[in-house]
């Protein structure tokens, strides 16, 4: 299986790395995607930005990990994760993670498997700058817990 | 010696990204020195959902550190 | 809810079409897509070529039916599909099915569901041309059928 | 008058995309007399999984086909 993982600062171009995935493997005939975008409200406040810390190093190991238990749970073919870090506005693109397969659900399920453990172990952290002058630290949500213990036992 | 790494919430309530000293031990008394070392501030190191990786795997407390670790601790994680 | 379809012969722009979605509304936190690509062997057989053959008019009801669908089902912000139609070659983008939504499991959800009920209602056809020489009609699948069927009784 | 499509697989086996004519009954009924009038080869229209749309929405053997009508016949649709 072909995985590929950034972390950048820089934005990333779907056409691109869509392009990459497709030119792997004339077999993939399915690609699944999720985009992360940054959005203009959290928890009722309005954000004027958003800047992201990580853990050099750890970050890109353990979203390797989470491709590799991907890669044993579903048939899949390639994976991609892009993860930007820094400075974010609303409407930035935040995550993108990519999975092509032979078939459709297999794509579906890896991708958002990938996605619900990226969100509760890679070591990313989010700071907003909200619209009344405070900067705060984003609490991590109980629903991404959840979603994560999903694939715990699966259906 | 060992490097200690701080992030996020708790870095800012430590106010330092990075500590290196000399230890080996657990994961528990690793934060008891450190909290010895440094003052009440870092009594943040036993916030109940501080998390410990040592070498870039989550660990637990009662974990070993060696000689040439790298150990972080770090707040629930909030990416994607 | 946005809402848009396009049965065209022409490519398409992942970039493009991701943009436009990000830009409509700010509080999409999260985007689901697939993209279906044409896979250079079907039932053992080399394909050189695929002619897709469509009902025009029936066919952009019929996807904006199922995307309305999905819109009652799951909180989702837009949509956007498109399916290519005429000749394609192994590794061409056939189809593009993307739903925005403040939460990715419902985007996720959401873009499966279109994704499954497009393949099992919408009318297309499609012809292959082999390395033999033969030309053949794709036959429907059992699999499609049950992945569609999965939408009946929700978990 | 009313329209009646042919697609993909059925379209070839008749030789023909399009026909109109004078008719008003059921869709059982408009597929008898399109045997009746163009002969055997048009038996395909019983195939098993062929499947009728009116006016671009799918319809049961039992359904109305009235004057202004398009009528659709067709195979199994494999898109996607």
């Amino acid at each position: 299986m072909y995985a590929e993982v950034s972390i950048q600062e820089a934005d990333f171009d779907l056409t691109t790395e869509t392009d990459a995935l497709r030119q792997l493997d004339a077999g993939a005939g399915a690609i699944a995607q999720f985009i992360g975008v940054m959005r203009d409200l959290n928890d009722g406040d309005t954000v004027l930005e958003m800047e992201l810390e990580h853990y050099p190093g750890m970050t890109e190991r353990c979203i390797q990990e989470i491709i590799d238990e991907a890669g044993q749970r579903w048939p899949i073919m390639a994976a991609r994760v892009i993860h930007r870090v820094g400075r974010l506005s609303p409407k930035d693109k935040i995550v993108f993670v990519a999975v092509s397969a032979p078939h459709r659900h297999d794509a579906f399920q890896a991708c958002e498997f990938i996605m619900d453990f990226l969100k509760t172990h890679a070591p990313f952290w989010k700071k907003e700058r909200l619209s009344n002058g405070e900067s705060r630290w984003v609490d991590a949500r109980s629903s991404d817990d959840k979603a994560m213990q999903r694939w715990q036992n699966p259906a | 010696m060992i490097t200690v790494l701080f992030f996020a919430r708790l870095r800012e309530a430590l106010g330092t990204a990075e500590v290196t000293l000399n230890f080996t031990g657990t994961v528990a008394e690793l934060k008891e020195k450190l909290i010895a070392d440094n003052g009440d501030a870092w009594q943040a190191l036993n916030g109940e959902n501080i998390l410990c990786a040592v070498n870039q795997a989550v660990v637990r407390p009662h974990s070993l550190v060696e000689e040439g670790d790298e150990v972080a601790f770090y707040p629930p994680v909030t990416g994607g």
